[in-house]
């Protein structure tokens, strides 16, 4: 009796034991379960105000997930705040859009554009204490233009080391902010801890910046603390990328309802990029502070330019469905009424954009007219699909809503990231595409979306514009950037509605507002930079 | 019984064989191109090739299943994340912890209250504490649990502030929320199950044998009855434990636990191939030795079944339960 | 001559199988809760069938600038982010949702039956290729096997379907397996087979419709299971695509308001538990109507 | 039924007009209907009957083990050693369950737990009557129940479904033996074993009667089993006691119609005859008796008279009791 009860007890604990014993159990070398505790929800007293934390972390909501920390990254997720905490760049944006040397402390450029000499820092060191010198930012260079993740960097045609602390870069086009870019995307990192770093810094990481990682959960949170043997002196940090909070965390949080649970439970104290919808609960709310972004990033319809779909060729069609939709209902229905219409296919940040714009038509909302232009059109009652991400599938209902009132029959298609990614440039699956811009400068935009030659299928939608090509062709020299040149394709676009430019959400940062903020310092996102602030009540 | 144990054991290797191919071939069909996620859309044809190449997503069909097959089953290696190139089983040791503790709170929930809760409606069968019983636990089936999980986080999370709503960085706190919106369907389950199996066995001569013997109502219902009706709910939690251990997934989505849920539904919509093979392999096997540990755990309480055991004849019969 | 011998036991059969129809029915009708579940069930699948009628508005007709108006006399369920009228949503969206889990346990019922009944009939070594092969599908836990099936064939109602079907087959094989070789023991199916009655007359005629109760109190409470997995699935994104109103994916787009419009996520989550609900009553019934013996 | 005689003293066990009832699916079971019976130290009394007729039901009465539900005494007095047991409060009437009145119950395949070994329950109920300061070990008092019971000691620790049915029986017989109970109430305690145990167990309750001068209510419809046990015999049919005597006065001169037609179905081995008499008919159904007598519609001397009113208690010329109107009659009649 007494050892079968002991046998059956046994068994119970083995049953848990097993499955645990089978997964290694729980330690692990460097990431520890709980990374270290932000806050704690208050008990009890919910007055509807955010409690002190008070731990000295700040934390911070936000909704761009980094499965790993490695420096070998596409464009998603470049502008997460975190990135500049990990590792530090040749340059850096600021917050006037201008770029401002980081890592580089000098370069100098000839050959039209075409040949850079740079010159980086000769004190760099990272957290694990390596040297570092033009070798390594060479190899990073030349990692990352085979790892092809990111298209400027296939624009390096040869990268020279001409010194310990020098290196040479030949680009094959001159086109404005090319090299700006380059140095803003490249990282200087140690190829000696990147090789010695067991899965190439995806989860243990040797910063180069004024931070190292304490920890690290996929998907989850990613830890900073400040180091103690930075290298640079700090009078010589831009001002962007200043570090003065001391620990910041980073809680990865997708979802918007999330967002607003996790700011008032403490969990967070502080969200970055809140959805509007979210957001607005907190505006008229004096516990908590906002800050709206300036619109940096806008949502743009493309009509497919495929042959076999209705719109490719239908101008009149096109131009019936930019005048059926009302950017106002979007911004109303979609941004909780904080956004602006857009008069452009890029939003009013991007370098080159004209103001006077603006005060132009840009295919007011009309019902009416729409049906007009419809009827002038060889719409013939198809079936119009339109592809978007399925995280903004409410806006694609939207647009659909807006179609059907005036007679044009829409089905969704809203893919996962993954399917997206991989039919998006492809005209001969969608007839509109709504998608996310957001660009440094104008020619930036056109080159990967309006290029006819920029894909072996045509452009961004498989269209074969080559009047619009030779257009934007003109732009990209340094001589042709001028304002005339733009408004050639900005109209060009814009009559042919050859994308349509839907509205500009507004974008909030929330936070306690006993955080204790002196002097706010942004980053040139828009977002305040939470490691350049000083927060006196983290 | 040793025997027993090693055959089934034996079993388990063609069924995970069996698991590898049938996701592995799933995977294959998923519409999506990997090297094109990995790579983002601008990425060039030539740099796309590269890339299938790399991963060999170009090999034959067959070729890369035996390859698969040969890594997992020979070398005992799962494999990297096409993403992260971190080890999957490095991973799934910091996950699987985590999906474990959320299953063990929740199936301690779910038989701490459903046992009680059905010992009480049999005992008062027909009367008001029976139907109350009953009905919550109908209700209980009843409730999605993604659902609950909303409510329960509006009300604990957001109005009264006693819970934390995400992440797990308190915790066991942090796992009592997704414990009690995942519980209520083993939990009604359980409690009906308590009731029906206490109603047969509070029928049964031998408790009128210990009424007859003087024995206290309470042991006669926690001591004479329960025990035996016990036999048929332990079944039930370990079927509840392997079923929990699989369908936290959600759950887990919601209130942003890292475990091997939203390990394997990010993966999934990553086109992470191998994280997903590897972790459904993983879970398969794990799923497997529960079930095992079930049958062993069901004769260790019933003496009757594992006499049954021991006269090998009679295995069949006890597969069939299985 | 076997003829003549074979004629009584199939009528026998039919006279014994009215008889229990009636009794079963007659057990039935005793059952308030069950009463209830089957009266609330007709009225939700009338509901949900004439909503085009009923429905006072189009389930997709959006009126932004009344988006999130709470429950009034001319919205009885208020109206979503978008404006839409959340009752006439929820009403097209029973559509979804009820022939989802219907149709879902349909193809697995009977892919199951089929399955169920060879290995369960034949035994040995197809009982067991069968069985082993179950046993790897099983072996997946079902929640992500149906996640990794959805993913697989994409979002659409055909899919979801097939992943929710897929995902039950092995459950309901066994369960008429098992009931199978009970009823194979019994000694009107040796007398079939001493007067060489085919096979698959034996199944079809004599073991099928003596294994038919406990299979339906499964479909039955597997339609409740699977609605409320559907809509699971929706949830996180992988069920039939908007703006259908599936219940689920209702739910799904309505979490970011729940904070300050309660309603957008309570409506959709009531009518879930409450057809799971009513048709757990009913399956409750059919079991303790079809077997006494487990009537307590 | 025993005339009242306030003189003497009360019999050890004596139980007046006990009437049980249980409620099912809303229809009342009339199960016993007004039994009265007596019984002294070291006698034996048989209660004969068919099933269904309230045999089981007055036992568990005694004992206050009737299930829970639907169950309910409705009226009558339970005195055991002059106590009325129906009106003792639950903690007293657990002390003497097992202990001063224990029950053999009719079928040992059910009757043990089957998760506890055997020792263990003969030692529960041995622990959970020890008296304060008593040193009995419950082991050790299981161990020689066990011998006693003549199964070997070391089987003590096995389970249920590692004995055979007669060595169950064996155990419960310890079990309800185990606290020498003053009282042993029987209950088909043979039925369900082989006849060649069935004497055997006769025999071990028989010998452990009369070692420890117990008095038992002996269950059965066995007149065999009545006849080689019991000291008197009540005859009970749905719910009532229709003839009540010693076991000479019943078996030499059984006077109630059913008693008789009892007697017909028993094969006679002294006399050749081609056919049993098989009692017509089928007994009552409990929710619904007859008016009158309730064996009236089987009774083949049955008038107008019996299906009027209950019938009073008659004694018959040999001095024992018969519930029966035309016992003159009948009398006459089998001569």
């Amino acid at each position: 009796m007494k050892l079968r009860k002991a046998l059956s007890i046994v068994l119970a604990v083995l049953m848990l034991v097993s499955v645990l014993a089978a997964c290694g159990g729980e330690k692990t070398p460097n990431t520890p379960d709980t990374p270290n505790t932000p806050s704690t929800p208050d008990g009890g007293n919910g007055g509807g105000g955010a409690e002190k934390t008070g731990d000295g972390v700040l934390t911070v909501g936000y909704a761009t997930v980094i499965d790993s920390m490695t420096p070998f990254r596409s464009n998603t997720g470049q502008d997460a705040p975190y990135m500049t905490l990990l590792f530090e760049s040749l340059a850096v944006l600021n917050d006037q859009s201008e770029y401002v040397k980081w890592a580089a402390k000098d370069y100098t450029t000839s050959d039209g554009g075409f040949t850079y000499d740079v010159e980086i820092y000769d004190n760099i060191t990272d957290s694990a204490g390596n040297h570092i010198t033009a070798d390594d930012i060479v190899w990073f260079l030349e990692e990352t233009i085979k790892a092809a993740l990111k298209p400027d960097f296939s624009k390096i045609e040869s990268v020279t080391k001409t010194g310990d602390y020098t290196f040479q870069v030949k680009l094959s086009s001159n086109m404005v902010g090319l090299f700006d870019s380059l140095m803003k995307h490249t990282f200087v990192i140690s190829k000696a801890a990147y090789e010695a770093s067991k899965d190439g810094f995806a989860t243990e990481c040797v910063t180069t910046s004024a931070y190292k990682v304490t920890g690290f959960e996929a998907s989850s949170y990613i830890t900073f603390e400040k180091r103690d043997d930075y290298w640079q002196d700090e009078s010589l940090v831009p001002e962007c990328v200043a570090a003065k909070t001391p620990k910041i965390t980073f809680r990865f949080i997708t979802e918007a309802s999330q967002m607003g649970t996790a700011l008032e439970t403490g969990t967070v104290d502080m969200v970055i990029d809140m959805p509007s919808a979210t957001a607005v609960q907190y505006l008229d709310n004096s516990a908590y502070s906002s800050w709206e972004s300036p619109n940096m990033q806008g949502w743009t319809l493309f009509f497919s330019g495929a042959d076999s779909r209705p719109v490719a060729n239908d101008v009149k069609l096109r131009q019936a469905i930019c005048t059926a939709i009302d950017p106002q209902g979007l911004i109303t229905a979609i941004a909780s009424g904080h956004g602006s219409p857009m008069y452009d296919v890029c939003p009013p940040t991007a370098i080159g954009y004209n103001p006077k714009w603006d005060s132009e038509d840009y295919y007011n909302y009309d019902e009416d007219a729409a049906k007009a232009l419809l009827a002038e059109s060889d719409y013939a009652g198809q079936e119009l699909e339109i592809l978007c991400g399925s995280s903004n599938q409410r806006m694609a209902e939207v647009i659909q809503g807006y179609l059907g009132a005036i007679g044009i029959n829409v089905k969704l298609n809203a893919l996962d990231m993954a399917q997206l990614t991989a039919i998006r440039l492809d005209g001969t699956k969608y007839d509109m595409f709504i998608n996310t811009i957001g660009a440094t400068t104008l020619a930036n935009h056109w080159s990967i979306r309006y290029d006819p030659n920029a894909y072996a299928t045509g452009d961004g939608t498989s269209r074969h514009d080559y009047t619009l090509g030779e257009m934007l062709y003109k732009t990209w020299t340094v001589d042709g950037y001028t304002e005339e040149n733009i408004d050639e394709v900005h109209y060009y676009i814009k009559d042919n509605a050859i994308a349509y430019g839907l509205f500009n959400p507004q974008r909030f940062t929330i936070w306690r507002s006993d955080l204790g903020i002196e002097n706010t310092v942004y980053d040139y996102a828009g977002w305040p930079s939470v490691a350049a602030t000083t927060f006196t009540n983290a | 019984m040793g025997r027993y144990i090693i055959k089934r054991l034996l079993w388990m290797i063609p069924i995970a064989l069996g698991v590898a191919i049938l996701v592995f071939t799933l995977m294959t069909f998923t519409p999506g191109d990997p090297a094109q996620t990995l790579l983002g859309a601008t990425a060039t044809e030539e740099d796309l090739n590269a890339k299938r190449e790399e991963l060999g997503l170009n090999d034959p069909y067959f070729v890369r299943l035996f390859d698969y097959l040969g890594d997992v089953f020979i070398r005992f290696d799962l494999g990297n994340s096409w993403i992260t190139s971190v080890s999957i089983i490095d991973t799934i040791k910091i996950r699987m912890p985590r999906t474990v503790i959320l299953t063990v709170v929740t199936l301690i929930i779910a038989f701490g209250l459903g046992i009680p809760l059905g010992v009480l409606a049999a005992t008062h069968q027909n009367k008001w504490q029976d139907s109350v019983s009953m009905v919550l636990a109908m209700i209980g089936v009843a409730i999605p649990n993604f659902w609950l999980a909303l409510l329960l986080v509006v009300a604990f999370s957001v109005k009264l502030r006693w819970l934390p709503a995400m992440g797990i960085e308190m915790g066991l706190i942090s796992y009592i929320l997704p414990a009690l919106s995942n519980c209520t369907g083993a939990l009604a389950n359980c409690a009906r199950q308590t009731r029906s199996s206490m109603l047969d066995v509070i029928r049964a001569d031998y408790i009128t044998t210990a009424r007859s013997k003087g024995v206290p109502e309470r042991s006669v219902i926690y001591k004479h009855a329960l025990k035996n009706a016990l036999i048929p709910i332990i079944t039930a939690a370990g079927t509840a434990f392997g079923r929990l251990l699989g369908g936290a997934m959600i759950i887990e989505t919601i209130f942003d636990i890292p475990g091997m849920g939203t390990y394997i539904i990010g993966s999934l919509n990553n086109r992470d191939y191998p994280v997903v093979q590897g972790g459904t392999i993983f879970l398969a096997i794990v799923f497997s030795i529960l079930m095992l540990l079930v049958d062993l755990l069901y004769a260790a309480v019933d003496p009757r079944i594992k006499a049954q055991y021991a006269s090998s004849k009679k295995r069949k019969k006890v597969k069939a339960n299985a | 001559m076997p003829e003549t011998k074979t004629a009584p036991a199939p009528q026998q059969h039919k006279a014994k199988k009215k008889s229990e129809f009636m009794r079963v029915m007659r057990q039935l009708s005793k059952n308030k809760l069950a009463m209830i579940g089957i009266a609330v069930l007709i009225i939700e699948i009338l509901l949900a069938a004439l909503a085009p009628w009923i429905a006072p508005y189009e389930y997709d007709k959006m009126d932004i600038p009344n988006a999130f108006a709470t429950p009034s006399a001319e919205h009885l369920f208020g109206t979503d982010d978008m404006g839409r009228d959340i009752f006439s949503r929820v009403l097209y969206g029973g559509r979804y949702s009820i022939s989802t889990g219907i149709l879902a346990v349909l193809i697995s019922t009977v892919l199951g039956i089929c399955v169920g009944s060879v290995a369960g009939y034949f035994g040995g070594q197809v009982d067991n290729i069968i069985m082993r092969l179950l046993d790897i599908i099983q072996a997946i836990p079902g929640m992500l096997l149906m996640i990794v099936i959805a993913s697989v064939l994409g979002p659409g109602f055909i899919n979801t379907v097939i992943a929710l079907s897929v995902g039950s087959i092995p459950a309901s094989a066994r369960m008429l397996r098992a009931q199978m070789l009970k009823e194979r023991e019994n000694e009107y199916i040796e007398a079939s087979q001493s007067i060489n009655c085919s096979k698959f007359r034996i199944i079809f005629s004599h073991l099928l419709p003596n294994c038919m109760s406990p299979m339906i109190v499964s479909s039955t409470m597997g339609v409740a299971q699977t609605i409320t997995t559907a809509a699971g699935l929706s949830f996180i994104g992988l069920g039939v695509q908007p703006p259908t109103p599936e219940w689920g994916a209702m739910l799904s787009a309505a979490r970011q308001f729940m904070r300050q419009a309660p309603h957008l996520i309570i409506f959709p989550g009531l009518a879930i538990a409450l057809t799971v609900l009513v048709l757990n009553f009913v399956g409750d019934g059919l079991r303790d109507a079809l077997d006494p013996k487990l009537k307590n | 039924m025993a005339e009242k005689n306030p003189n003497t003293d009360r019999p050890f066990l004596d139980i007046k007009d006990l009437v049980v009832e249980y409620v099912s699916d809303g229809e009342t079971v009339h199960a016993v209907n007004g039994v009265s019976l007596h019984l002294e130290r070291g006698k034996t009394l048989g209660l004969v009957g068919e099933t269904g007729a309230g045999k089981t039901t007055i036992a568990k009465s005694i004992l206050r083990i009737l299930p829970d539900v639907g169950a309910k005494i409705c009226g009558g007095e339970v005195h055991l050693d002059g106590e009325n047991l129906l009106e003792l409060p639950e903690v007293e009437m657990r002390k003497i369950r097992g202990n001063k009145i224990s029950m053999i119950f009719q079928d040992p395949m059910t009757a043990l737990n089957p998760v506890q070994t055997v020792g263990d329950q003969i030692a529960e109920v041995v622990r959970l009557h020890l008296e304060h300061g008593d040193r009995t070990d419950p082991v050790e008092r299981a161990k020689e129940m066990l011998e006693i019971v003549g199964i070997p000691a070391e089987r003590f620790s096995e389970y249920p479904h590692q004995f055979s049915g007669g060595m169950k029986q064996r155990v419960v017989i310890a079990i309800a033996l185990a606290c020498n109970p003053d009282l042993l109430l029987a209950d088909e305690p043979t039925t369900a074993l082989d006849v060649t145990i069935q004497a055997q167990v006769l025999d071990l309750i028989a010998d452990l009667r009369n070692k420890y001068n117990t008095a038992m209510l002996l269950i059965t419809h066995d007149m065999g089993v009545v006849a080689q046990v019991c000291d008197d015999v009540a005859v009970i049919y749905a719910g009532n006691i229709v003839e009540y005597g010693t076991k000479r006065q019943v078996f030499k001169h059984p006077t109630h119609p059913y008693t008789i037609g009892l007697f017909g179905a028993i094969p006679d081995m002294n006399e050749d005859e081609e056919w049993l008499h098989p009692i017509d008919g089928l007994p009552p159904d409990p929710t619904n008796l007859p008016q009158g007598c309730a064996f009236s519609p089987r009774c083949p001397y049955a008038t107008d008279e019996c299906r009027k009113e209950a019938i009073k208690v008659y004694r018959t010329a040999d001095g024992h009791d018969c519930r029966c109107c035309r016992i003159e009659a009948i009398a006459k009649k089998e001569g």
